[in-house]
């Protein structure tokens, strides 16, 4: 439904949709905060000021310091980093290995279908912490072995919306002429299928992507996430809690810089659906 | 007065035997409370009798005679003799023991019984420890027909029973009636489990504990202070703090590169910052409560250009790459980052690497796999681990063996201060490791209770003395 | 005073006007008939007068029924006419009721609701109705769901609901359009006699001129959402004075010429196409958790011939498994039993490679134009895509004369070859079909229901292109169709399938004149002719 | 009926039998000896040795395996490492906190999603429905840890309330019990209610959608009765697939609010077995988890059946 002269339909759809305004926003300016902390923080946040700890937010310290009297607003700025990048890599983990996987079980129906069915089953059936933490008591806590954690759960996630798409895919008619054209399955997925399923692959992407950061936060707040000195939110409020009486700023920051975070691409996630996604606007006849 | 008290522990014991594991959390629920030794040791460190009345040396020092408490029972209604006390030691120095503290047995030669109610220990050598030694958690004395069950059932001679233990909440003790010495004040006491830091505190502030004898959170620490319905107590402990370096390794096996990182430490900050200024700085291996004590941390003053010097001269002048690995509590983890920013400003590049107790032990402790470690040896009288064989700090030292092996084999105690502060000189000049704080014990109670113990000698919450205040 | 009408009624949704000052009116016992072509306004019409719009429509003028101004009318007042005195019937049988309720429950709550009827009076009323539209109680009980039933069974269950309380006003929008022409013309006159009974108004909405030429007394033609014609249904047919209608009709029975001299033309290696004991059973389908149907028999035991240039049609009613053998002779699914030959060889059991010469000799055309193409591909790419089934990679100036020589056969502009599928029109998109189809030069194209999507004016075109190409071409067809009409239009023999058996086959004028299986008879009786319905009335006005 | 349902169950059986072989594979390559661990640092090197002989640590790893399978088969999950009792003592122990939580949580969060997606559906568009949403949407973003540890420091500290934490035992009484499952059943459900508000509302807006509610109004069925009568149920497969996926999440998931309020529940339970090396009971809580997810993935597709008939099949 995306062919060039419909893009810039759909470009101005989108900016008519609030959702996708505030969640493009929102997001945009946290890929910039991330961006930006590469080259500028208010502050180093490697560099301690021991006495200058706990201090409640003022005009040197935007946000405050925390325990270590580091700026906690350097910290949240580097710590998206972090989350940016472990909730991406993840989802780009599980886009990359389930859907080859959802598109192969697809075309190939049978035997193969099922065990991919019975592989999901059997992930879907490990509560998703849990193996979070089987995994980080392997191979130790840290923020590659979190990826691998939470990609591992996005696997079957893509499999599956891919299977689904692909499914209503094959019988329809543009499908059958290219089988009719002596195509093979692998070439109609690559030329047909896959195009026509990304929307829904964007929308389901953009999801993971929010689920990641969540998942990332709690793994990190349960001490197996990223780990020092690498600023992560999750940690910020692990080492919030204990202080929460006498420095709240320093949970209330990075759990606000969570909850803008997760909104704007769940804002975004719900926008680019509702321009996206063709289910949403069934044409009545 | 109320007598019930309910205290906040942080660690579950995995069971309820202290012969029979090395866990913290099993001396602070059974020791002193439930099950008692030949000999105790009480708030100040201090031996004294327990289920042994008296007891003599000779004069060669490796003949103890106990004279055991008579009408001693058994929770289950046993009666405790000499049998028990025989039993007891061969059990804890037999090959297949699981006793976590073997070490302690190994002077012991024989053990004899002369009547029911006096034991005759032989020793091989004379040990100068070995009364404080029957004083551990680990020398209590059990009953032939209950040790095998100790671990769910515990069946110890102490002044409370263990009446319940939900399993990841809580552990109830009562009042064991039939007690042999001074009857307890409290009827019943809870020990609920709460190993979250915040939870803690909040725990402490709703009122739902009232005593937190080792609270996990130093920073909540002034908050408590400031109210004044908590009494707040900062002690000590036998936990010496040290940033442990792999002594064979290189560049760890350069002197000059041990005194550098031990000069780039501002003990000052790292208290502040890991502890949020409770702990006292150490600068050498020994606790600073102790009469021997001798105050050696100017030897390893904070001095960022000398550690640079340091490294220089080891041939290190950019310094160099390593990893830091981290045990899980809060005086590690937050230690070993600020200790990380300070080696990086001397160009020491120390990455992170946390680990849990089981990973500590195995690639740390056991596989020596590792190029600095921090963590507390919280173990009481612990000097002589830079002595034994083999240990994870890779440290060789004869002429410290020699101090050690003295050490042992006198009970005098000026000798014996003189031997201790000859050790401590030793290890701030080899620098094994880099002797960082000892660690606090930071107790936190209602105002009204009284009687806990200030310090922490050994692992313990000895209930015996404690009593809510009219 | 007529019981339905409209005047001047103009319907915006956001800046798109739908209808355009529309006037209508039905009386007490009419059936005026709204037709026009798709995307005219007529299910607008419709939705307005049940005030039942999507959001953000707005109307303007006046809706009267019973000379109460609708338009006006609380929500309330329009809870208390729907139902009651305005019943009205949906296009989709089979998403028109509530698949979680029972039929008796459907049914039963309207009564209930307006008449406040006790849940057994209320289900009294209920057996008659559903007795009286063909569902008596005795086979279809009344907690039946409506997934138990067909798709005609579920269209008398939605006409039950709609009279249940006799309205006085039927709207009917295209009750037939989503069923087979047999039950088409069970339901029409199934709607036909309730009229008569109670003297209900019915407005019966349509976009085929033939269905409603039988039965509406009167006849409004809609177009853009505008009136375009009105007027008593003899006269407006027999006179077509106005132009649009004449084109409507005319489309409507519009034969394209064409020589039938391919018939003769045979080839010393015998037929192109030969079917021999064509057996496909699909395994039952899960019926829910709890149960499995019987192995199902789409098509049984089919032997046939197609000789080269020859126009073959397949007949038959909904699912009797024309798709099914069409997709089996395409290669796209295999046979359970059976043989199929083409140009002499064995395909069935062929390789996908071993069936790329086969393919480049039969292409295929589908029924909807909209999904017949990626939507995300250009018509240069979409036509090009069989060359994908030549022996060697052409140059790019020998596949864009080839795209362009297929583009002027269908006669579409070369101009368009850069439009992506949803920029042309559906007709438009049904030639780039058959661009597509015939870029190979097939031998053979198998088209399934090619033109059934299509608007009538439309439809006519498409034939016409197909009867050229077959003149012109020399390419054989396998026509699938429910429309005897296009049947007669293109095809020199006619096959009829029931049940997946081919029941009967011959030339198609005959087969069509004097059909001899129950299945042809049932067929022929059912379709409707523009023709035959006009002279009938004639006769009847004398 | 029975046939589709013990396929199911043998489909059940072998992704359970799959999962032991891949947690007990895990938990073998984790490092760390839960003997070493129990004896600490002071232990020497036949101590150690001794208690692995006692754990059965020192044989080979596939009669291990077979031991514990075998066992499972006939109910014994084997002996706790760290505690040494049963397993299963211990998480019939924890399930008695666990499972009320899960239960209260999932209650919660149906009371309040189902009627507020319902009320929004039916006011689509309006200022209280976009009102309503966004609320939703916010809470779907917070992490319920956090929203936790909110919900700690106002309620048990500030207002002293509730219990901050804790859990005194079912024999200190229902009410004590449940007062202290209130917080975390609201750190749980709350966010939950939000997933489950906007599925709720988004299934009722398709339906109403549908050409079936056109056919009801078109009865004479006012809004609001066509959304009660026709579309909630129509709605509620989406609905019951989210609180089926919601139920093991909250039954497993809960390792970090039972750690905020420190619950002794099975998630704590794992998580601390893991630490402390005791595989066994890491293995029998995993299989317990997976077994439940299992379990509550086919009632949730029985339940579909009794909403939508066309999944009963032929009576
Ligand atoms: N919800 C809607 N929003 C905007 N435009 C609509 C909507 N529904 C219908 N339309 C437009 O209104 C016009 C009239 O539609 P209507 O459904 O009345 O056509 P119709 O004559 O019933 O066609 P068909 O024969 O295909 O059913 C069409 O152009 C259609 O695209
Ligand atoms: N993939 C399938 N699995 C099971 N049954 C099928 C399948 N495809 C078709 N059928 C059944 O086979 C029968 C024949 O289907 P087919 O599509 O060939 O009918 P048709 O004659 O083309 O009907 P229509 O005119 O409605 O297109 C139908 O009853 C249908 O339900
Ligand atoms: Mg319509
Ligand atoms: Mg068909
Ligand atoms: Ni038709």
């Amino acid at each position: 439904m995306s062919a060039p002269t419909e893009w810039q339909a759909n470009i101005s759809k989108a900016f008519s949709n609030r959702s996708f305004v505030i969640g493009l926003t929102i997001t945009a300016l946290l890929a910039l905060m991330a961006a930006l902390s590469f080259v500028w923080t208010p502050y180093a946040v490697g560099s301690f000021d021991i006495l200058g700890k706990l201090k409640p937010p003022s005009s040197a310290h935007w946000l405050g310091t925390d325990h270590f009297g580091r700026d906690i607003l350097s910290m949240i700025m580097v710590g998206s980093r972090n989350s940016i990048a472990v909730a991406l890599v993840s989802v780009i983990i599980g886009a990359g290995i389930g859907v080859p996987l959802g598109l192969w079980a697809a075309a190939r129906g049978g035997l193969i279908d099922e065990a991919l069915m019975r592989f999901n089953d059997l992930v879907f059936a490990f509560p998703a912490l849990l193996s979070a933490v089987m995994i980080t008591a392997v191979f130790g806590p840290g923020a590659v072995n979190a990826i691998i954690a939470i990609g591992i759960f996005n696997i079957p996630v893509f499999a599956r919306v891919a299977r689904g798409a692909a499914l209503s895919l094959w019988p329809r008619e543009y499908i059958l002429a290219a089988r009719a054209s002596g195509k093979s399955s692998l070439l109609i997925t690559i030329e047909h299928i896959l195009p026509n399923m990304m929307n829904i692959l964007v929308v389901q992407g953009t999801i993971q992507f929010s689920l990641g950061i969540l998942a990332e936060a709690g793994l990190s707040y349960v001490g197996l996430g990223s780990q020092p000195p690498m600023p992560s939110w999750g940690r910020m409020l692990f080492e919030a809690q204990t202080m929460i009486g006498m420095a709240p700023h320093m949970a209330l920051y990075p759990g606000l810089a969570i909850v803008i975070t997760v909104l704007g691409l769940n804002l975004l996630g719900d926008g680019l659906r509702d321009v996206l996604d063709p289910k949403m606007r069934r044409e009545r006849s | 007065a109320k007598t019930d008290l309910v205290l906040g522990v942080v660690l579950e014991p995995p069971h309820l035997d202290p012969t029979a594991g090395a866990a913290t959390a099993i001396g602070e629920i059974v020791y002193a409370n439930v099950f008692e030794g030949l000999t105790r040791i009480n708030a100040k460190g201090e031996v004294l009798p327990a289920l042994a009345e008296s007891w003599t040396i000779s004069e060669d020092g490796k003949l103890y005679t106990f004279k055991l408490h008579k009408d001693v029972k058994f929770h289950d209604g046993t009666a405790f003799d000499a049998q028990d006390v025989k039993f007891s030691l061969d059990r804890a120095r037999d090959e297949k023991s699981t006793n976590p503290q073997k070490p302690l047995f190994a002077s012991i030669d024989t053990v004899e019984i002369v009547d029911p109610l006096t034991v005759k220990v032989t020793l091989k050598q004379p040990n100068g420890d070995f009364l404080y030694n029957m004083g551990w958690a680990a020398a209590v004395i059990v009953a032939p027909e209950s040790a095998d069950t100790n671990k769910e059932k515990p069946v110890g001679t102490g002044p409370f029973k263990v009446d319940n233990w939900a399993k990841g909440s809580q552990i109830v003790i009562s009042k064991n009636p039939a007690y042999w010495g001074t009857p307890v004040a409290l009827d019943k006491a809870t020990f609920r489990i709460i190993p979250d830091p915040a939870a803690a505190t909040a725990a402490l502030l709703a009122g739902d504990v009232q005593a937190f004898p080792v609270f996990p959170s130093y920073e909540a620490v002034p908050q408590f202070q400031a109210d004044p319905r908590f009494k707040v107590v900062i002690g000590t402990t036998e936990g010496e703090t040290v940033l442990g370096m792999n002594n064979k390794k290189p560049p760890f096996d350069n002197l000059k590169v041990r005194q550098a990182i031990a000069h780039a430490i501002d003990r000052k900050t790292l208290i502040d910052g890991a502890l949020f200024g409770l702990g006292t700085p150490i600068g050498s291996f020994f606790p600073p409560h102790h009469p021997a004590y001798i105050d050696l941390t100017g030897e390893s003053a904070y001095d960022p250009a000398l550690s640079k010097k340091l490294l220089a001269e080891a041939g290190h002048p950019d310094g160099f790459k390593t990893t830091l690995k981290l045990p899980p509590p809060v005086y590690a983890r937050r230690g070993g980052e600020i200790i990380a920013a300070e080696l990086r400003e001397i160009g020491i590049e120390a990455e992170i690497i946390p680990v849990e107790w089981a990973q500590w032990l195995e690639q740390v402790f056991k596989g020596k796999d590792y190029d600095m470690t921090i963590v507390s040896h919280t173990e009481p009288n612990d000097l002589n681990i830079f002595a034994r064989d083999n240990y994870y700090f890779n440290y060789d030292s004869p002429a410290f063996r020699e101090v050690i092996k003295q050490i042992e084999a006198t009970s005098d105690t000026t000798t014996r201060t003189g031997l201790y502060q000859q050790a401590q000189k030793i290890l701030a000049a080899d620098v094994p490791a880099a002797f960082l704080f000892q660690l606090p014990k930071t107790g936190i109670w209602d105002a009204k209770v009284e009687g806990l113990w200030e310090n922490g000698p050994i692992p313990a919450n000895d209930l015996t003395a404690v009593k809510w205040a009219e | 005073m007529n019981l339905l009408e409209i005047s001047k009624l103009t319907l915006r949704i956001g800046a798109f006007e739908a209808l355009k000052g529309i006037d209508l009116s039905v009386r007490t016992g009419e059936i005026r008939a709204l037709v026009g072509e798709s995307g005219s306004g007529k299910s607008m019409t419709a939705l307005s007068i049940m005030k039942l719009l999507p959001g953000g429509a707005r109307t303007e003028g006046q809706i009267r029924f019973d000379g109460k101004d609708l338009l006006a009318a609380s929500e309330a007042e329009m809870c208390r006419l729907r139902g009651n005195e305005i019943g009205m019937v949906f296009q989709e049988p089979m998403t028109a009721l509530n698949p979680v309720k029972t039929i008796g429950e459907q049914v039963a709550e309207g009564i209930r609701l307006h008449t406040g009827a006790t849940r057994a009076v209320a289900e009294e009323q209920t057996r008659a109705i559903l007795d009286r539209v063909g569902l008596p109680a005795e086979k279809f009980p009344l907690s039946r769901y409506p997934h138990e039933l067909s798709g005609g069974q579920r269209q008398r269950v939605v006409i039950a609901i709609a009279c249940a309380l006799k309205p006085r006003l039927l709207i009917a929008d295209e009750p037939t359009t989503a069923l087979d022409v047999v039950l088409q013309k069970q339901i029409l006159e199934l709607l036909q006699s309730l009229v008569d009974e109670e003297r209900m108004g019915l407005l019966l909405i349509s976009h085929d001129l033939a269905v409603v030429a039988d039965m509406a007394h009167s006849i409004t033609v809609l177009r853009h959402g505008e009136v375009m014609d009105n007027g008593e249904t003899t006269e407006i047919l027999t006179e077509q004075t106005h132009p649009y209608t004449r084109q409507l009709a005319q489309a409507s029975m519009h034969v394209p010429e064409r020589t039938p001299h391919h018939l003769t033309q045979t080839t010393p290696d015998g037929p192109l196409l030969a079917i021999r004991n064509l057996s496909r059973t699909y395994p039952g389908s899960r019926k829910g958790l709890f149960g499995r149907d019987p192995d199902f028999r789409a098509v049984d035991d089919v032997t046939f011939d197609i000789k080269p240039g020859q126009s073959t049609a397949l007949v038959g009613r909904s699912g009797c498994g024309k798709s099914t053998l069409a997709r089996m002779v395409l290669a796209l699914d295999r046979p359970t039993q059976g043989q199929i030959h083409f140009a002499g060889r064995r395909i069935d059991k062929l390789t996908q490679n071993d069936l790329r010469p086969v393919r480049r000799n039969m292409q295929v055309v589908f029924q909807d134009p909209y999904s017949s193409f990626n939507p995300r591909h250009q018509a240069e790419r979409l036509i090009s895509e069989p060359l994908y089934l030549l022996d060697r990679e052409l140059s790019d100036t020998e596949r864009r004369d080839r795209v362009h020589r297929a583009l002027e056969r269908v006669g579409i502009p070369r101009a368009d070859k850069h439009k992506y599928p949803h920029e042309f029109s559906g007709g438009q998109r049904q030639r780039l079909a058959i661009a597509r189809a015939i870029i190979t030069e097939p031998k053979l194209i198998v088209a399934d229901e090619p033109v059934s999507a299509l608007d009538v004016s439309i439809r006519a075109q498409i034939l016409d292109l197909f009867a050229d190409l077959n003149d012109r071409l020399g390419i054989a067809y396998l026509f699938i169709t429910h429309d005897l009409a296009v049947a007669r239009a293109i095809t020199d023999t006619v096959m009829v399938m029931s049940e997946g058996k081919i029941v009967e086959r011959g030339e198609t004028e005959e087969i069509l004149r004097q059909p001899r299986s129950e299945a042809g008879r049932a067929l022929v009786k059912a379709s409707p002719d523009l023709h035959k319905a006009l002279a009938r009335r004639i006769g009847e006005q004398g | 009926m029975l046939n589709y349902v013990s396929k199911r169950i043998l489909i059940g059986i072998l992704t359970l039998l799959a999962a032991s072989i891949v947690v007990f594979i895990v938990l073998e390559i984790v490092p760390g000896d839960p003997a070493r661990l129990m004896l600490g640092m002071n232990a020497t090197e036949d101590a150690v040795q001794a208690l692995q002989q006692q754990m059965g640590l020192d044989q080979p790893l596939l009669i291990r395996y077979f031991s514990w399978i075998g066992g499972l088969l006939v109910g014994d999950f084997g002996k706790s490492y760290t505690y040494s009792v049963p397993v299963l003592n211990l998480i019939t122990e924890r399930i008695a906190v666990s499972l009320p939580l899960a239960l209260i949580s999932l209650f919660l969060s149906t009371i309040i999603a189902i009627p507020v997606g319902l009320f929004s559906a039916s006011r689509r568009g309006t200022m209280t429905d976009s009102g309503t949403m966004a609320i939703a949407q916010v809470g779907v973003a917070i992490p319920n840890f956090w929203f936790a540890l909110l919900l700690v420091y106002v309620f048990a500290v500030s207002l002293r309330l509730v219990p901050a934490g804790g859990f005194p035992g079912w024999n200190a009484g229902v009410w004590a019990g449940l007062k202290s499952l209130i917080l975390p059943s609201i750190a749980l459900g709350l966010p939950q209610a939000a997933i489950l508000a906007r599925v709720t509302r988004s299934a009722l807006l398709d339906v109403l959608g549908e050409d079936y509610i056109r056919t009801a109004r078109a009865k004479g069925l006012t809004r609001r009765k066509v959304l009660y009568r026709h579309a909630l149920r129509n709605a509620l497969i989406p609905v019951l697939t989210i609180l089926g996926l919601q139920f093991a999440f909250l039954l497993a998931g809960t390792i970090i609010i039972e750690n905020v309020f420190y619950l002794p529940g099975l998630g704590r339970l794992v998580f601390q077995a893991i630490t402390q090396r005791d595989l066994i009971v890491v293995e029998g809580v995993v299989m317990l988890l997976v077994a439940t997810v299992i379990l509550v993935n086919l009632l949730v597709d029985l339940s579909y059946a009794l909403v939508d008939p066309r999944l009963r099949g032929r009576s």
